[in-house]
């Protein structure tokens, strides 16, 4: 049983499909949503897939080395200060408009 | 001054600690046996839960009986020896009482929310080091996973209040909410300070690393203050009085947990006291040297009289200070306004913090004591 | 901020009149350190004094009650329940030395033990009520309802049934006041709590019959024992003025499991 | 000022108020009509200034079909007292309302409407204040009717 | 004409105002009447716009009881328990009001002794009230502690009326013509004694609360009210004094001994909740000199001028007494037939009804929690108010 | 042996966890519900970069992704309390397209993903030195070093907390009054009601 | 009922020593629930100085029974302590606060207003003559207001009947004892039926009859007999 299991250790190419499926699920919230908070949700999803792809090549590409470690960070930050500015313009919009559902924001005037 | 001088340049004892965790001996015998690995595993859950519960009743006497001191009184007396088995008949009440839950609630969300906010107590009980030999697991991530995990606590809060469906639940969460998240940037910036004189982030290695000194003395003014602002961000992470501001009785009834009742109000309950504990032996820890006996510099006869006492004990009568300081404020202050709060925190702790951290560069740098920093 | 608080007297005309008056004032607010000082200060004295009351055990006021019951001691003017004065000091004693030794046989309670005992000494009951009902007039909320008869011996209005309403007494006193005779005074019982509230109307006179003197002007044994007659707890009916509200559900005893369904509907009308 | 003067100026200002018998200070009477006029002298005139309306409550006389408003009025300048009555009929009480002059008077005349049946007019806000909105019935009236309520046995 | 009479519904329910901005989200929240705030059974419905209180809209009733309506059953003997029932933290003055009306009217003379007794008597309650109202202000503002401190000085000066009178709260003690009864022969030694402890007490308020710096915060500059206005609306006692009018019916129409006394009508000249905060603080210190110049020298004589079962009818007309009670003037309206020994028409002016309402015009733009300071330096007692 | 069974164990669970909970947070009607969700995906990604033996980085995650970013999201859905923000939807339609642009996006990944030869080195270990090599790589100037990116998401950051704030600052409405418990303002509105007949404090601002 | 309750008696009943195992579960219970009183103070009027506050007050301490953890949620609180008369306007939310108590709740009426409408009784429009006219109520204090004692004794008495006259197996239904002090050998099982009878149907009582009528009252005077002869 364990031996069968250690064979099915998991290497790069599964990490990396795993990535690859939180980035489409992702992709496939922010095709089907209309609510603008929901579509900030799924843009979190996938950038956290995308800090995940950089951790997981520099675990098995250069494991001595962090700078993929380093992007990750920076990608959580952005993700930070995206989700700030993105809830403010929602929270606004919602003020102005009484609506959070981007099909209607179609037009610039406020 | 010359006093702290001495007393900051301690000497070397001869004991040398090697602190094991349960979670290191668990590792070790995986080679082993996987039975023992379990076994330490249900240790691991099995004192937890028991500290879980034996801390909230405990607490909870404690906090009644000092409560009733205060104020000329005598607490509970008619539950066994001394009321001693007051909290004990108030569990058991509990869990037989009607679990009740709004007809107009989000059920689901509802009965979770106690469980989300018991869980970071839950969690941060496991990271403390007791003693140099009692201690589940020692990341060495473990300040950043403490200040992280703070926000499970949160959402638990949160979670409560909106599921209610009741307009105090409501605005209790929301103060919560925004309380904790503000002060919870002032603790952190406390515990860099630690972290900067520390040279770690594992709370054992915090522990060694106060050897030769407690920091809330060994780290010059920033020391101290640091302490300080941790003490009052935390109170007010605790939602406790002069910060209880989301359950203020006189405006918001109960606050987050209006709607609850029997166990699931009981966890929320235990949740604060348990958190109150954790945050208490935090201080401890960071502060106060956890379990690391009391040394004055070269009484090499007072410090090996201090070294005989345990280290849990050591560790237990700091943290006991620590929540009596914390119970101290409650039966003393009034509460503060919602403004007044913030006002605290964004203009007073906050630029305070950042200052002290500043001068804790300072210190580091200049190395003002000679401390090794990090390994 | 932490001003200086002046109080300071002055005199000042006010509606036609010089009056002394004591004027509360606040100085500037002091300098941004002197601010954080004093409040520091200000919170610090306030630890202390509660420390203070924390490390002194005398500082502890507390009476315990059920405790203290046997020492318990309550002013000799407190107003608690009314009760019929019984003169006849003599019979007074042997009964009390009799419930005594029951309750120490039984291992009771004294008061169970004189709740218990019916068959007794009839002269301690000899009263000072006349039946003038003057405490009946004076009783602001009808408390006290005070049944006369004719008296077979005396031929004069005598008292029947001394009627107390202990659920709805106010225990204001007027009654006591208003006796002419001195028939009837408040002691400091206070350990009424029952399950039933009917239970709390009380027939004060334990015999039906003339003032004490009266009786004991009677030189007959067998005629004074004519002339009165046993009254036990009150046994008559009870007026409880009881309405249901409109808009309420009867109230049911015990409550059945299905009162939720009362709740929304309560909610929906109320908020 | 002595009461005798109170009441001589209060006279030469509004003639056609009476002096009232029967009362422990100074009182005058006055006609509902005028009683706003009245009032605003009473208020606002420089040896009067009666800037305090200690209490202002309703006498029911079913037997004389009127309602007896007494208006009590204390200056905190002078130092006076005044009691101002004013008749209403039964039939239709309608008073005007003083609320304007004295701000607490919109919550008392809301008590003496609740309990007494009195309308005010111009009154900002006139509702039931100790009473639910849908009772029927004012208590305080002599004639007041209530099947809940029970008579004190005599 | 037609007199338009709204209901509490059309009020709450009212829509916003026409220019009234989109954005606001205000909503209502009731407070009460069982709300920890409410002490006792006052509702308030307040508009909130997030933590601003926009409008505050009391309502009281929730303990009418109809006392004036049974008063008209009543004689003039069995009125004064029912004045227990309103302020009951100021009965002893409520009763005093009810005598003093009654001797004026009909005539009764009492002598010194009784007066003194009397002013002793209730210069301890207002002492007695106003640290249960201290304990109770700190309750409020979170500070438990000084509820218990509050209470255990309230507790000490009950005793001496349990001694005297025999009740803890309902006294029923100044009767018409003089009192229930007389004064034990240790009352003056027990009060002495009781003095410079009450004084150290009112020191340990000042280092427990006034001196905090977060309950100063929380009073000061909040709820701000001036003389002018605090008049127009009604309020006496402590409310009105604070704003720098200083009514104190004790000074400006003495009654009882206060005329033989000296001491100060305590005055703010802010008009804010702190001000109303130390005025109380500081009348506990005057209260304690009143006794202090009294205790010494009661007169001698009888504790009563008429005998209880004395007939009393007032002539026809209009009588009016008040006294200045821990919350202000509290005033008795008879209105006689000059035929019945009970009174045709009896009115209560209550202190409390007419200090309510300023909160309408104190609250709005402050916080709910500055709210919350506001009602408790009202010092409200609802069943005064509702009556 | 061991370790890499339960490595494979952990890995298979985790990995499951994180798309189901990634699935309902994408799926779900009720806002709040997606947003715990996202936070118990995001939370356990966390245990997924432990398990890549990036300690700091999970405890960053935490502290970021669930201690803020979805504290946010629940505080802006709570803040805009209204039905149309509690539930959102899809149309059937938007699914069907929007699936299967996902999962054609997904098959491409994934092929080029495995396709791709990349240096793999599995069997070397991290040196277990990560936060301080992570710290000296953001302070370095050189050609390794982070400094100019890391000083740059710093002034981004700080953009954003800035222009967060001034976006969904509330203007404030006309009649609101302004109250801070400030000292000299008590006396100031004193003098100001002294003039006029009403006293609330939002007369200073009509 | 509680999280762990709900069918719970019924199935460890049907094991054998199950029946026995409630009834020691009871007494636990039981004697868990009456020294954890938590109270919701509806105090209306004077009676909430005396019993509300003074009794929590440091001079007669409330927390000695443990009942000191006023909980101002009603959710949360076990006993309602009705302090002060009831107005018509307040009873429908006097019974809506009662019907938001969670089970087991307990209700004490304190002081003769809460009793009987008291002072107001008579010619008052408004004042409900009694509380129990909109809750049941448990347990009676009089007084007006009652000392803080007097509170105490009848907390006392309350948790009498919790610990006397409840069993899982039926929750929410109390038994109460029909006097204050019950003789030795009388058996609760024997007056809950009268009480209940009594309770249900009827609006005035003679108390003597039925003491003499019922079976335990045999008991009473022959426990009395015998204690007069010894």
């Amino acid at each position: 049983m364990t031996e069968m299991l250690a064979r099915f250790a998991p290497g790069l190419q599964e990490w990396l499909v795993l990535c690859a499926v939180l980035y489409a699920i992702g992709l496939y919230g922010l095709l089907t949503r209309r609510n603008a908070i929901a579509l900030l949700m799924a843009a979190e999803i996938m950038l956290n897939a995308a800090a995940l792809n950089f951790v997981v090549l520099n675990r098995f590409t250069s494991p001595q080395l962090v700078d993929g470690h380093v992007m990750a960070l920076f990608v959580v930050v952005l993700a930070a200060a995206e989700i700030v500015v993105g809830m403010a313009i929602v929270v606004a919009l919602y003020r102005i408009r009484n609506t959070v559902d981007i099909s209607h924001m179609n037009y610039m005037k406020g | 001054m010359q006093f702290v001088h001495t007393m900051a340049a301690a000497a070397a004892t001869n004991t040398t600690w090697t602190p094991q965790t349960l979670a290191d001996r668990a590792v070790d015998s995986v080679p082993h046996s996987l039975w023992l690995t379990a076994g330490y595993f249900l240790l691991a859950v099995v004192g937890v839960a028991a500290l879980l519960s034996f801390l909230g009743m405990a607490l909870i006497y404690i906090e009644r009986k000092i409560a009733a001191h205060f104020q000329c009184r005598l607490g509970p007396t008619r539950v066994g020896p001394f009321g001693l088995l007051q909290t004990l008949a108030d569990t058991l009440k509990l869990v037989f009482k009607e679990d009740f839950v709004p007809p107009k609630a989000d059920r689901s969300l509802h009965m979770l929310a106690p469980f989300l906010a018991l869980l970071v107590p839950v969690v941060l009980l496991a990271l403390i080091p007791y003693s140099p030999n009692v201690q589940v697991a020692d990341l060495n991530i473990g300040i950043l996973f403490i200040t992280a995990i703070g926000g499970f606590g949160v959402m638990g809060i949160l979670i409560a209040g909106w599921s209610s469906n009741n307009k105090w639940s409501m605005i209790g969460a929301m103060r919560a909410g925004a309380q904790i998240i503000s002060y919870e940037l002032s603790a952190t910036l406390a515990l860099l300070v630690v972290v900067l004189f520390s040279g770690t982030m594992s709370l054992t290695g915090i522990v060694l690393s106060q050897q030769e000194g407690w920091w809330i003395w060994r780290g010059h003014a920033a020391g101290f203050v640091a302490f300080l602002i941790y003490l009052v961000a935390s109170t007010a992470d605790l939602n406790r009085t002069p910060f209880d501001i989301p359950e203020g009785e006189s405006e918001l009834t109960a606050g987050f947990h209006t709607e609850y009742s029997g166990l699931r109000f009981a966890f929320f309950f235990l949740a604060e006291f348990i958190n109150m504990f954790t945050v208490s032996a935090l201080t401890a820890t960071l502060f106060l040297g956890g379990w690391m006996p009391f040394h004055v510099g070269d009484w090499t006869g007072f410090n090996a009289a201090m070294d005989t006492i345990p280290p849990g004990i050591w560790f237990l009568a700091k943290t006991t200070a620590v929540i009596f300081v914390i119970m101290w404020f409650r039966w003393t202050f009034p509460r503060l306004r919602v403004d007044q709060l913030m006002h605290l925190e964004w203009k007073v702790l906050l630029p305070l913090g950042f200052a002290n951290l500043f001068v804790a560069a300072v210190v580091v740098l200049t190395e003002l004591y000679p401390f090794p920093l990090g390994k | 901020m932490i001003h200086a608080i002046k109080v300071a007297q002055e005199e000042r005309l006010f509606a036609g009149k010089s009056v002394s008056v004591a004027v509360i004032t606040r100085g500037r607010p002091p300098g941004y350190l002197r601010v954080a000082f004093s409040a520091v200060t200000g919170l610090l004295r306030g630890l202390w004094l509660t420390l203070g009351y924390l490390w002194s055990p005398e500082a502890i006021v507390t009476r315990q009650y059920p405790e203290n019951r046997a020492t318990l001691q309550l002013t000799e003017r407190f107003r608690g329940n009314l009760r019929f004065k019984f003169p006849n000091e003599k019979a007074q004693e042997d009964h009390a030395a009799f419930i005594e030794q029951l309750a120490h046989e039984t291992q009771t309670h004294a008061h169970v033990a004189a709740d218990l005992v019916r068959e007794e000494n009839e002269t301690r009951w000899y009263h000072n009520c006349t039946g003038c009902g003057k405490c009946q007039e004076a009783c602001p909320n009808a408390s006290i309802k005070v049944f006369t008869r004719q008296g077979e011996i005396l031929e004069d209005r005598e008292v029947d049934r001394f009627v107390w309403r202990l659920d709805s007494c106010m225990f204001c006193n007027a009654c006591v006041q208003a006796c002419p005779w001195d028939a009837i005074e408040m002691t400091g019982g206070f350990e009424n709590a029952v399950y039933d509230r009917r239970l709390l109307v009380y027939n004060l006179n334990r015999l039906a019959g003339p003032r004490i003197n009266y009786i004991e002007e009677e030189e007959n044994p067998d005629v004074r024992k004519r002339m009165v007659e046993r009254r036990d707890r009150y046994g008559g009916e009870v007026p409880l003025n009881g309405f249901a509200l409109p808009n309420l559900p009867p109230v049911t005893t015990p409550m059945e499991s299905g009162s939720r369904a009362i709740d929304a509907d309560a909610q929906a009308r109320l908020t | 000022m002595d009461p005798e003067s109170l009441l001589a100026l209060v006279e030469t200002e509004h003639p056609s108020i009476r002096r009232r018998s029967h009362a422990d200070r100074p009182a005058v009477s006055v006609p509902s009509g005028e009683l706003l006029a009245v009032m605003t002298t009473l208020r606002d005139h420089a040896d009067l200034r009666f800037d305090l309306l200690l209490t202002l409550t309703a006498v029911d006389f079913p037997g004389e079909d009127r309602f007896e408003l007494l208006y009590r009025l204390y200056s905190t300048v002078h130092g006076l007292w005044l009691i101002v009555s004013s008749d209403v009929p039964r039939s239709r009480p309608v008073a005007p309302s003083v609320s304007s002059l004295w701000p607490i008077a919109e919550w008392q005349e809301r008590e003496a409407y609740d309990l007494m049946g009195v309308l005010y007019d111009n009154h900002p806000d006139l509702r039931r204040v100790f009473l639910e909105d849908d009772w029927v019935g004012y208590p305080l009236r002599k004639d007041y009717q209530d099947e809940y309520m029970l008579e004190l046995p005599k | 004409m037609t007199v338009h009479v709204r209901t509490l519904d059309e009020l709450l329910h009212a829509p916003l105002e026409a220019d009234s901005d989109l954005t606001t989200q205000e909503y209502l929240v009731n407070m009460g009447p069982q709300h920890p705030i409410a002490h006792g059974s006052l509702r308030v419905v307040v508009r909130l716009d997030g933590e601003t209180v926009k409008e505050v809209i009391p309502v009281p009733g929730y303990v009418h009881r109809g006392v004036e309506k049974m008063c008209e059953h009543l004689n003039y003997r069995q009125v004064i328990p029912y004045t227990d029932r309103l302020d009951y933290l100021s009965a002893i003055m409520n009763n005093w009001a009810v005598a003093k009306t009654v001797e004026t009217a009909a005539g009764i003379e009492t002598n010194d002794r009784i007066e003194v007794i009397r002013t002793i008597m209730a210069e301890l309650q207002r002492l007695q009230s106003h640290a249960l109202w201290w304990g109770v202000t700190g309750m409020d503002l979170g500070a438990y502690t000084a509820f218990l401190y509050g209470f255990r000085e309230r507790e000490i000066i009950g005793e001496i009326f349990e001694e005297t009178i025999g009740a803890r709260l309902t006294m029923n003690y100044i009767q018409p013509g003089g009192l229930m009864y007389d004064i034990k022969p240790d009352f003056a030694a027990k009060v002495k004694k009781l003095l410079p402890y009450l004084k150290d007490c009112v020191e340990q308020y000042e280092t427990l609360l006034s001196g905090n710096v977060i309950f100063q915060e929380r009073l000061r500059n909040v709820g701000i009210v001036d003389g002018a206005r605090a008049v127009a609306l009604g309020c006496t006692g402590p409310v009105v004094r604070a704003s720098g009018v200083p009514l104190d019916l004790r000074a400006t129409e003495p009654y009882g001994a206060y005329g033989k006394v000296q001491f100060n009508v305590v005055v703010g000249t802010v008009g804010d909740c702190w001000d109303r905060y130390y005025v109380r603080l500081e009348e506990m210190r005057e209260s304690i000199r009143i006794i202090e110049q009294l205790i010494d020298g009661i007169p001698d004589g009888p504790y009563s001028t008429i005998r209880y079962n004395v007939e009393l009818t007032l002539p026809e007309g209009i009588h009016y007494g008040q006294v200045e009670t821990a919350r202000g003037a509290f005033g008795v309206l008879i209105v006689s037939d000059g035929k019945r020994e009970i009174p045709y028409r009896l009115h209560f002016r209550s202190p409390n009804f007419n200090n309510l309402w300023v909160v309408t015009a104190m609250a709005p733009g402050w916080r709910i929690a500055d709210f919350i300071s506001i009602q408790s330096s009202l010092d409200l007692v609802i069943p005064d108010i509702d009556r | 042996m061991i370790a890499d069974a339960v490595y494979t164990v952990m890995f298979y669970g985790f990995s499951a966890a994180v798309v189901i909970l990634a699935l309902a947070a994408v799926n779900m009607r009720q806002l709040l519900r997606a947003a715990l969700a996202l936070m118990g995906m995001l939370a356990l990604s966390a245990a997924l970069y432990i398990m890549l033996r990036a300690e700091f980085l999970a405890g960053v995650q935490i502290l970021v992704y669930v201690g803020g970013i979805v504290v946010l999201i629940v505080f802006a859905i709570m803040l805009t309390r209204s039905s149309e923000l509690l539930e959102d939807l899809p149309r059937t339609s938007t699914r069907w397209y929007g699936g299967v642009a996902s999962i054609l996006f997904m098959l491409v990944a994934c092929g080029a993903l495995c396709m791709t030869p990349f240096p793999v080195q599995s069997n070397a270990e991290p040196a277990g030195d990560e936060i301080r090599k992570i710290g000296l790589a953001l302070l370095e100037q050189g050609s390794s070093g982070y400094l100019l990116p890391f000083e740059l998401i710093s002034l981004l950051l700080l953009v954003a907390v800035i222009g967060g704030t001034v976006i969904a600052r509330k203007t404030r409405p006309r009649n609101q009054p302004f109250t801070t418990g400030g000292d000299l303002h008590g006396e100031a509105i004193v003098q100001a009601a002294r003039g006029q007949g009403d006293v609330t404090p939002g007369d200073r601002h009509s | 009922m509680g999280v762990a309750l709900g069918k719970l008696p019924g199935i460890v009943e049907r094991f054998p020593g199950g029946a026995m195992a409630i009834t020691r579960l009871d007494a636990a219970i039981n004697l868990a629930r009456s020294n954890s009183l938590w109270p919701l103070m509806f105090g209306t009027k004077c009676c909430a100085i005396e019993m509300l506050m003074a009794t929590g007050a440091s001079h007669h301490d409330l927390a000695r029974f443990g009942a000191e953890v006023a909980r101002a949620s009603v959710r949360q609180a076990d006993l309602m302590v009705i302090a002060g008369a009831i107005v018509k306007k307040m009873a429908p939310r006097m019974r809506l606060l009662y019907e938001q108590m969670a089970e087991p709740r307990y209700v004490i009426a304190t002081g003769s207003c809460a009793i009987s409408g008291g002072p107001f009784m008579y010619n008052s429009y408004t004042v409900v003559r009694g509380a129990d006219e909109v809750v049941p109520v448990d347990v009676y204090v009089p007084g007006c207001p009652p000392r803080p004692e007097a509170f105490f004794w009848g907390l006392l008495t309350l948790q009498r009947m919790i610990r006397e006259g409840e069993t899982i197996r039926e929750p929410g239904i109390r038994r109460k004892p029909v006097m204050a002090a019950l003789p030795e050998d009388v058996s609760l099982h024997e007056i809950r039926a009268e009480i209940r009878a009594a309770l249900a149907n009827e609006n005035v009582i003679d108390v003597t009859q039925a003491a003499n009528q019922k079976p335990w009252a045999r008991k009473v005077r022959e426990w009395i007999q015998r204690a007069s002869l010894r």
